[in-house]
Parts: structure tokens; sequence; C-alpha cells
């Protein structure tokens, strides 16, 4: 099809579908009048039953922790699929290599950044990886959890690749490391499912005592499977800012070249 | 029922969303998502959703963009290698 | 006005995928794509919303008050999860058929016809 | 008993998990027979609950939450025979497809093993759930792992592509499928299918409950590769590598179907059940065409696995046909054929796949008369054409007599002709093929240099010593899946056992108490259908000489005397170029397409189904 034949099946199948949409959302309550009976049951029981105060982190751990354990694996696979379609091939990656050396013959770019960068670069590194582990932890406490602590702890090595360079980076965490260690964040959750089973006969059910209402260890498992989060999510999007960095390392050396 | 800050939060993405999708420059695109990905964080918070929107902050506005900006350096070098090679 | 947070959602819903049908650019339509599903973030979370309800998180409000359901944000929170790594897959492929077709402009990769 | 279910999940997830990890330490043997056994194990459990839910639904509860006063607290394994019969036909063909995998991939293939065992693990859980949303997180995660899956071979373009176009346009269907999840959850403030459906069920159906459908629908519809929502499926199947055709081809697009069939009568037939006739009007005919316009694409294809791929295409229309009728046989009888004719479509990618492995090429021209030395597979690819084409005694010969039947009891006695014709013209490429590449009929022709393909093979064992014959493994996946073709067709309970399951399936009523109350609802009792009759018999001929006839002069085109006026041939011929045109291989047009489905589709549903 050409682009305007395109353009001219679109128009009216866009207006249809809209159409369609809108007309299913004038059937929804008005803005603010929800009455969901499976929230309002939650928000009334979740408390009580589980002692963590922010019940977002006991529903997508405890009442619905089978589906995080499903974005979790998706998660996983994503990662998977980037070591998969990024990967070097045989023959590309002696290419890139000589280009490599060649940029560490031109004195890399470890001189590009600025010392004053660096510093505050390296300085940053601590407060983040304190700010990431305070929010996985406190998960079960206040907003936050394994998903947004992990992602802090990964860009916390950006933090250490923006300062220094990408061998110190590669040097903070090793490949194989991260690769493991992602895939056992992955494997916990399924393990930790598994000790449900064993220990208290349904699988994901919490097995530990819910603890004391604001208490850092209230909610029974929820600490521990948020954790297992924190660790296959920092590890995931780690990997997956390398993958992507293994991809662009050389753009900086080329740039004073250019 | 609305207030009126969600409404402000609420014309704000739709308007960055289109913005989004307007802009044809990948480069200049990736600030917009990134922009984009913090509004949406500010109505998340606005609709009482602050587990979600500290995701969408960290996802939406940092992760993502981030990516995206590898992604464009990487093709930005090798468009360069080609024309070199011309 | 109270029809806005949805009227929102349709908007992005169809402006994203008008951006990518029509993209010339394969990171510009990754990024379409997210749009479209941010579209599903809003329609949640509206969904949701209690009139002057507080955040579901108990730690320092009294335990009935009203609140805002805590489901959607649970089914949001798995959503912006899924949007990462949709993006992420999905702009390796466009690096990657960057490097072998030389271009990232859709129309033109058409290998397979017919 | 119960635990089995979710184990049939969490096995092969966590061995996922231990082979990623262990990735840089274990031996690619090692990491063969970790997921051939894992694939093997979560099979076991897979078939150990379907013999459960023979007697009874097999509910479980995660977390061990039961639901309050009918409100579902916790995610539901809500598992049903049908549920329970396709994960296990999923694990058992990427079992198969693991085996075949021993020569393949030799690059990091742990990573590609634990792609297929999450790929599994998505499967499994899609069929088991009976949570809307925990249906689109495993939907989800077997995508993704297939668009990895696609894409894997990185150092061709056409892989890429398809992977492209296949992860695009299913995000899109993905999202939609949110749309419609968010739609209900609005209305019901439910996730549990059971509970939608009793909510819906109480009040008149709205604008809402059409679009939430449509969205739902046309999101699987998507997966499922129904015309006009088809157009990435060819890029992507004629692309992948072979093991993983097979189990795309056999099994993740008939999840698509799977899923329709799941939400209509778990959430929706208590809301729109009146309007039944109006539905079924609307599936067969999308199902016609979309068993018939890919079945000629199909003929017209020479490239091996594209050709298969839109023969995929073809039969997802007819158990669209299958499905869309509505009534237990019907449904019954589509699973019956939809398992046999997965074992026969797997088998035929696994014989392109021993072929690409020997002679480098999956092009039918070049590969012309190359294949005289090697009988086994030639025989075994005719084979598998016959069975394409419901030869007798095949399993697909029995689902399509028993769909047939259903649907002659419906009023729908014309669709017999769309069977006869769908499954003629696929058997009759495969046929030509055969006899093209493996006994040199017919004359040379040049390949169409409509698409260039990397003709490269995937084996990278493949040095000339290795090309000399085929390995065993390979042969073995063969026999094995053309078997259970046959199987299909002849274990005698079979029949009876599918259209209870369907029965089950359809009994709402039941689903909600024993899913909501706890109820431990019966499978009812059906007597088993009558065998196949001599007019069924004629329809499995009809199709099958048709196939061979059709194949035939195919071959020899040139030695036949002008049956057809030079004008028509002419114009039938650009017909179909037009139509093949459409699959541009761009993918906006591909987004453009399926707009335009999801409104035809809701224009269609609203119009009858309030």
């Amino acid at each position: 099809m050409s682009r305007r034949a395109r353009l001219w099946l679109l128009a009216p199948a866009l207006a249809g579908t809209m159409a369609l949409v809108v007309w299913g959302f004038t059937g929804l309550a008005d803005f603010g009048h929800f009455q969901g009976a499976y929230g309002n049951l939650l928000a009334k029981v979740a408390v009580p039953e589980r002692k963590a105060t922010d019940i977002v982190v006991s529903t997508t751990f405890d009442y619905r922790g089978f589906d995080t354990l499903g974005e979790e694996m998706i998660l996983f696979t994503a990662v998977l699929g980037l070591v998969v379609l990024l990967r070097e091939l045989r023959g590309e990656q002696e290419e890139e290599e000589e280009a490599h050396d060649d940029q560490e013959g031109h004195a890399g770019r470890e001189h590009r950044t600025s010392d004053a960068l660096r510093i505050f670069g390296f300085g940053m590194v601590g407060p983040t990886v304190v700010l990431g582990v305070y929010i996985v932890t406190h998960g079960t406490l206040t907003p936050g959890g394994g998903f947004q602590g992990g992602v802090v702890l990964a860009t916390a090595l950006l933090v250490v690749y923006l300062a220094g360079r990408y061998a110190a980076m590669r040097k903070v965490s090793p490949l194989p490391l991260l690769e493991a260690g992602e895939a056992t964040g992955a494997m916990a959750y399924g393990l930790i499912g598994l000790g449900g089973l064993i220990i208290a006969g349904m699988y994901m059910k919490n097995f530990i005592d819910p603890g004391t209402k604001g208490s850092l260890l209230s909610g029974g498992f929820i600490p521990l499977l948020n954790i297992a989060v924190g660790l296959e999510v920092a590890g995931a999007f780690s990997l997956a800012f390398q993958e992507f960095l293994d991809q662009t390392i050389l753009l900086r050396g080329d740039g004073g070249s250019e | 029922m609305i207030e009126a800050f969600q409404i402000v939060a609420l014309v704000l993405v739709a308007a960055s969303g289109t913005a989004v999708v307007l802009v044809r420059d990948p480069l200049r695109q990736a600030v917009v998502v990134s922009f984009y990905g913090s509004l949406l964080a500010g109505l998340f918070f606005a609709f009482q959703a602050p587990d979600v929107a500290l995701s969408q902050i960290v996802i939406g506005s940092v992760g993502v963009p981030l990516m995206l900006l590898m992604a464009i350096a990487k093709v930005r070098k090798r468009e360069l290698e080609r024309e070199r090679d011309e | 006005m109270s029809f806005l947070p949805y009227a929102v959602a349709a908007w992005l819903f169809g402006v994203g995928i008008y951006g990518v049908a029509t993209s010339r650019n394969l990171i510009h339509l990754v990024v379409c794509l997210t749009v479209v599903q941010s579209g599903t973030y809003i329609l949640l979370l509206a969904i949701g919303y209690v009139g002057a309800g507080k955040a579901p998180i108990f730690a320092d409000i009294p335990l009935n008050s009203k609140v805002v359901d805590p489901v959607v944000q649970t089914l949001t929170l798995t959503d912006v999860v899924v949007e990462a790594t949709v993006v992420a897959l999905l702009l390796a492929l466009a690096m990657q058929a960057e490097k072998r077709f030389g271009t990232l402009d859709p129309d033109e990769l058409g290998v397979m016809r017919s | 008993m119960n635990h089995l279910a979710p184990l049939a999940v969490a096995v092969p997830i966590i061995a996922a998990g231990v082979l990623a990890a262990t990735a840089s330490v274990a031996s690619r043997r090692l990491a063969d027979i970790v997921a051939v056994l894992t694939a093997a194990a979560s099979t076991t459990l897979c078939a150990i609950l379907l013999a459960h839910s023979g007697h009874h639904q097999v509910v479980y509860w995660f977390g061990g939450w039961q639901p309050r006063s009918g409100i579902a607290v916790g995610i539901a394994f809500a598992v049903d025979p049908l549920g329970a019969g396709l994960a296990t036909f999923a694990g058992l063909i990427v079992c198969v497809a693991l085996v075949f995998s021993w020569r393949h991939l030799e690059t990091i293939s742990h990573v590609y093993h634990a792609l297929m065992l999450v790929f599994l693990a998505g499967m499994v859980g899609f069929c088991l759930t009976g949570d809307l949303f925990n249906l689109f997180v495993f939907f989800e995660l077997l995508s993704t792992a297939a668009y990895a899956l696609v894409g894997y071979k990185i150092d061709q373009r056409a892989p890429l592509e398809g992977s492209l176009n296949f992860a695009i346009t299913n995000s899109l269907g993905a999202i939609m499928v949110l749309f419609g999840i968010s739609l209900l959850y609005g209305r019901t403030g439910a996730l549990n299918m059971a509970q939608i459906g009793h909510s819906l069920a109480q009040q008149p159906a709205d604008g809402l409950v059409v679009a939430a459908f449509t969205l739902l629908v046309a999101g699987f519809f998507i997966k499922a590769a129904v015309v006009p929502f088809h157009f990435w499926l060819a890029d992507a199947y004629s692309v992948a590598p072979t093991p993983v055709c097979a189990v795309l081809s056999a099994v993740m697009s008939e999840l698509g179907l799977y899923a329709v069939v799941r939400i209509w009568w778990s959430c929706f037939h208590g809301a729109f059940g009146d309007h039944e006739d109006a539905l079924r009007a609307i599936l067969v005919v999308a199902g016609t065409i979309t068993a018939l316009i890919p079945a000629v694409l199909c003929f017209a294809q020479t490239h091996l696995k594209r050709m298969l791929a839109y023969a995929t295409v073809s039969y997802i229309g007819l158990f669209l046909i299958g499905v869309g009728l509505l009534t237990h046989d019907a449904l019954g009888g589509t699973a019956v054929y939809l398992v046999a004719d997965g074992f026969v479509k797997a088998s035929l990618f696994v014989c392109v796949g021993i072929i690409q492995h020997r002679r480098a090429s999956v092009d039918e021209y070049r590969l012309h008369g190359r294949g005289r030395d090697m009988p086994f597979t030639g025989a075994m690819f005719a084979i598998g054409g016959l069975a394409l084409a419901s030869l007798p005694p095949f399993g697909t010969f029995l689902g399509k007599s028993l769909v047939e039947d259903a649907a002659v009891k419906e009023g729908y006695g014309w669709v017999i002709v769309v069977f006869i014709l769908a499954s003629a013209i696929t058997g009759a490429a495969v046929l030509r093929s055969a006899g093209r590449v493996f006994l040199g009929l017919g004359p040379e022709g040049e390949s169409e240099p409509a698409f260039e393909v990397d003709e490269e093979t995937e084996t990278e064992t493949g040095d000339d010593e290795g090309r000399r014959r085929t390995p065993f493994v390979m042969f073995l996946p063969v026999i094995a899946l053309l078997a259970g073709g046959l199987a299909m067709g002849l274990i005698p309970r079979l029949p009876q056992a599918a259209l209870r399951g369907a029965a089950a399936l359809q009994d709402q009523a039941a689903y909600v108490a024993a899913v909501l109350h706890g109820a431990a609802g019966s499978v009812p009792h059906l007597p088993a259908p009558p065998p196949p009759t001599g007019l069924d018999y004629l329809y499995g001929a009809l199709s099958s000489v048709g196939a061979l006839v059709l194949a035939a002069a195919a071959l020899f085109r040139e030695r036949l005397p002008a049956l057809v006026p030079r004008p028509v041939a002419n114009g039938a011929g650009a017909a179909v170029r037009a139509v093949r045109e459409l699959n541009s291989g761009r993918v906006g047009d591909y987004v453009a397409w399926i707009v335009a489905g999801v409104t035809v589709f809701g224009a269609a549903f609203s119009l009858t189904l309030l």
C-alpha cells in the first residue's frame, strides 16, 4: 500500500475505533464515584490481615503475588531477549574490539569527563545505592518497593559510567555476575512461592508471621519478595543498560576524532 | 468531583502525549518523552497513586529515555561511519 | 468535566496508534507505542479513583479512611514494568535492524513481501 | 493433587532461572537435558491435571486466598479439560522442539533453552488461569519469549523484520486486551473471570460491554492471526528457527482462539447469550474469510516455511468456524481438529528444517529435485501434506468430520465446502512442493524474486560431513509428531472426552459455582458422538483427492490442455497478486489493517449484540 492509501484506510478505521472506545468509556461510573467490590474488600481487610501499611504492596506481593511472579518473568525474559538480540556475532566482535583498541590508543574518554563531574559522580554513587536499598526495604510501609528501588540501584551503575568510564563500570559489575544475580532474583521469587507450598501448603502462601503493623519486617514474606524483586530488577536494568551501552561505547571515543 | 489540579495535569498530559507523537526526530522526541513521563508521574500523584508515580519516575522518565538515548547514540554513530565511508 | 480523564485515555490511545501507523522511524514508532500504553495507565487509575479518597497507604491515616482503589494501582504497576520491557526489546530489534538494513524507516525494510 | 496446577508453571520458570544463572558454567548438553526433562515434567503435570479435570473443575487459589462471599480475593487457576488439554499439548510440542534443537543454534544455547522454558510456562499459565489480568500477564510473558525467539538469527535481515512486525502488532494487541480488561474492571470491580461473568449477567449489556468484548476479541485475534489481523504472522513464522516455528504454528496461534472461547463462555455469555445467533454468523463469516484467502496465498508460495505459515492462518480460519458455531459438539470437534493439525503442521515444519539442514535452502524451485536422495523425509512430508488435506484416519479427518456434523446441526451445512476447499488447497501446496523437491517433478522454474531470503542453514554443526545424513534426533520428532496426528484419529474414547470437556467449558453456571463457591461440579455425561459416516469419508476423500489433483495440475500445468479461458486465468492471477501485495512487510500497513479490523468487528458486534 502506498502511504496515501494507508492514510485513507487508517482515517475512517481510527475514527470508528475511537468512537467505539469512547462509547465504551461512557458506560463507566463517573470519575471519582467508583465502587469496586474487590478494591473495597482489600482496603478493609489488607492491613489487619497482612500488617503491611501499604495496601498496594500487599496486593502486589500477597493477594495478587502470582501476577507479580509473571511480571518478574517478563522482565527476566526481556533481558534474555536483549542478550540474544544484541549479541555480537563472530567476526563482528573482532571488528568492534579493534575499534575499541583504537579508542584506547586515543587515550579514551577518560579525559573527556571533567574531574569535577567525576568526583561529583562518585560522590553520588553512595547516596544512590542507599536510596535504592531504602526504597526496596521500606516497600511494605511507604510507597516504593522492589521495582522502584531496583531501578534506582541500576541507575547507580550508570552514575559510575557517567563519572568514570565504561571499564570501571564493567569492573564494578562483571556481566556474568549480573546475569547470575538477575536470574537468581527471578528464581528466588518462584522459590519463595514454592516455600509457601511446602511450609504452608499453598503456592505463594505467605508463610511468615505478618508481625506488627508499622514495623520494617511486617507483612510476612513481603519484604523477602521485595528483596528478590529488587535484586531481579536491579540486575535486569543494569544488564539492559549495559547491553545498550555495549553498543554505544564507541561513540564517545569517536566524538573526539570527528 | 474532579479537582482543578487534576484537570490541569490531564490537559498537560494529553498535550505532551500528542507532542511526543508529533515530534518526529528521535533525539528531540527522547527529551519530550522524558518530560511526558514526569508529567504522567505528576498525574499519578494527583490520582493518589504514589507507588505508581514512583515507578513512573524511575522507569518512564529515567529508564526508558536512557535506553532511547543510548539507542539513538548508536544509530547516529553508525550513520556518521557510513557517511565517512562514502 | 468528569469525563475528561477517560477522554484523555482515549485520546492517547488514538494519537499513539496514529503515530505507530504513520511513523517513518522505528525508534519514534516504539515511543508512540508507549503513548498508546500510557492510555491504559490513565484509564486504570481514573477508574479506581474515589473522590476525596486518600492513597491506600495506612502509614499515617486511620484505618477506616476513604481510600482510592488499590487494585488498579497494582495492575498499573505491572503495566509500567511491562511497557519498559517491550520498549527494551523493540529498541534492541530496531538497532539490529538499522545495523543490517542501514535504515530505521519501517517502510523501507520490506524484505518480505507477498 | 490440586497442587500440581501451580507446579506446572513454577517448574519451568525455576528451571529457566537455573539455566540462566548457571549459563557460564553449564555445558550445552547438560542444558539440553535439563530443558527436555523440565518440559517433560511440566507436560506430565498438565496431563495429570487433564485427567483430574475430566471429573471436576480443578480450582487452585494462589496464596490460599479463597473467595469471600462470592468476591475473589486472590488469583485462581481454574482448570477445565480443554485448557488442561491445550496445556499438555503445548508441553508435548515444546518437548519435541527441544529434542529437535539438539543440533540447532550452537551459540548461547543456554539463553535459547531458558527462553523456550519461559515460553512454555507462559503458554501453560495462559491455558490454566481463571483470572483475566493474570491471563494478560501470561499473554505478555509468552509473547516476550516469542519475540526474542523469532528474532534469534540476528545475522539475517528477514528474522529481524519478522520479529519487529510480530512484536509491534502483538504489543498493540496486548494493549487492546488491557483496555478491555480495564473496562470490565470499571463495570464489575472484578478480575476473576467467573465473577466478571456473574456480574455482567446481572444487568443488560450496553456500549461498555460491547467495547470491552470487541477490544478483547481483537487483541486475541491479533495473536490468533484472524483476517485482517493476520499480516504479521507470515513474516514471523517464515523466518523463526525451525523448532520455534513448530511451537508457534502448532500452539501459540491457537491460544488466541482459546482465549476468545474462554472469555466468551466465562465472561460474556451471560450478557450476550440472547444474541448467540448473531455472534455465530459473524464468527463463521470471519472464519470463512480467514480460511480461504490465506489458503490461496499458501498455494501461491514457493518459500516452504512461508507456505506453512499461510497454511497455519488458513487453519485458524477453520478453527474459528468450529469455535464460532458456539455449540459443545463443534467446540469438542475443534479441539480434536486443532491438536491433530498442530501435530501435523509441526511435523511439516520439522521436515522443512531437515531439508534446510541438508540442502541449505527452503525455496521450492531452488530445491528442485535435490531431495531425491532423502526418501524418508520426502515420504513423511508427503504424508503430512495428505494429513493436512484430512486423509482418513488421521485426527484431522476426525476433527473435521465432527465440526462438519455440528455445523449441519446448526444449519451451517455450507461450511463443509469451506473445510474441503481450505484443507485441499493447503494440502495441495505441500504435496506440490513434495513432488518438486523430492521427486523432481514438473519443470524447473525461477524462484520468485518477490522477497530475498538469506539462504543459510540454521544448524551450525553443518560441515559437509554432517550434511550427508540426517541425524537421528531430527528424524525422531517427525515420526513422533506424525504418530501423534494419527493417534488423534484413532484413540477410541477421545471424541467423547473432548465433547464432555467442551460442555464443561460452556457451562457458565457450573463454572461460577466451582470457582466462587467451591462447588465440586461434575463434568456432564454425554453420549459418544457417532463415528464418521460414509458421507464424512466422502468429504475426506474429496479433500485428499482434491489436494492430489490440484498438486498434479500445478506440477504439470504445461502438459494440460487449457481448461480455463486465458482472460479468466489472467484475471485470477492478477487478483491473487493484488491480494499478495497487501502483505507488504510494512508494519504501518499492518497497524492500519488492525484498526480497520477493530472497527469492522466493533460495528458488527454493536449492531447485533445489543
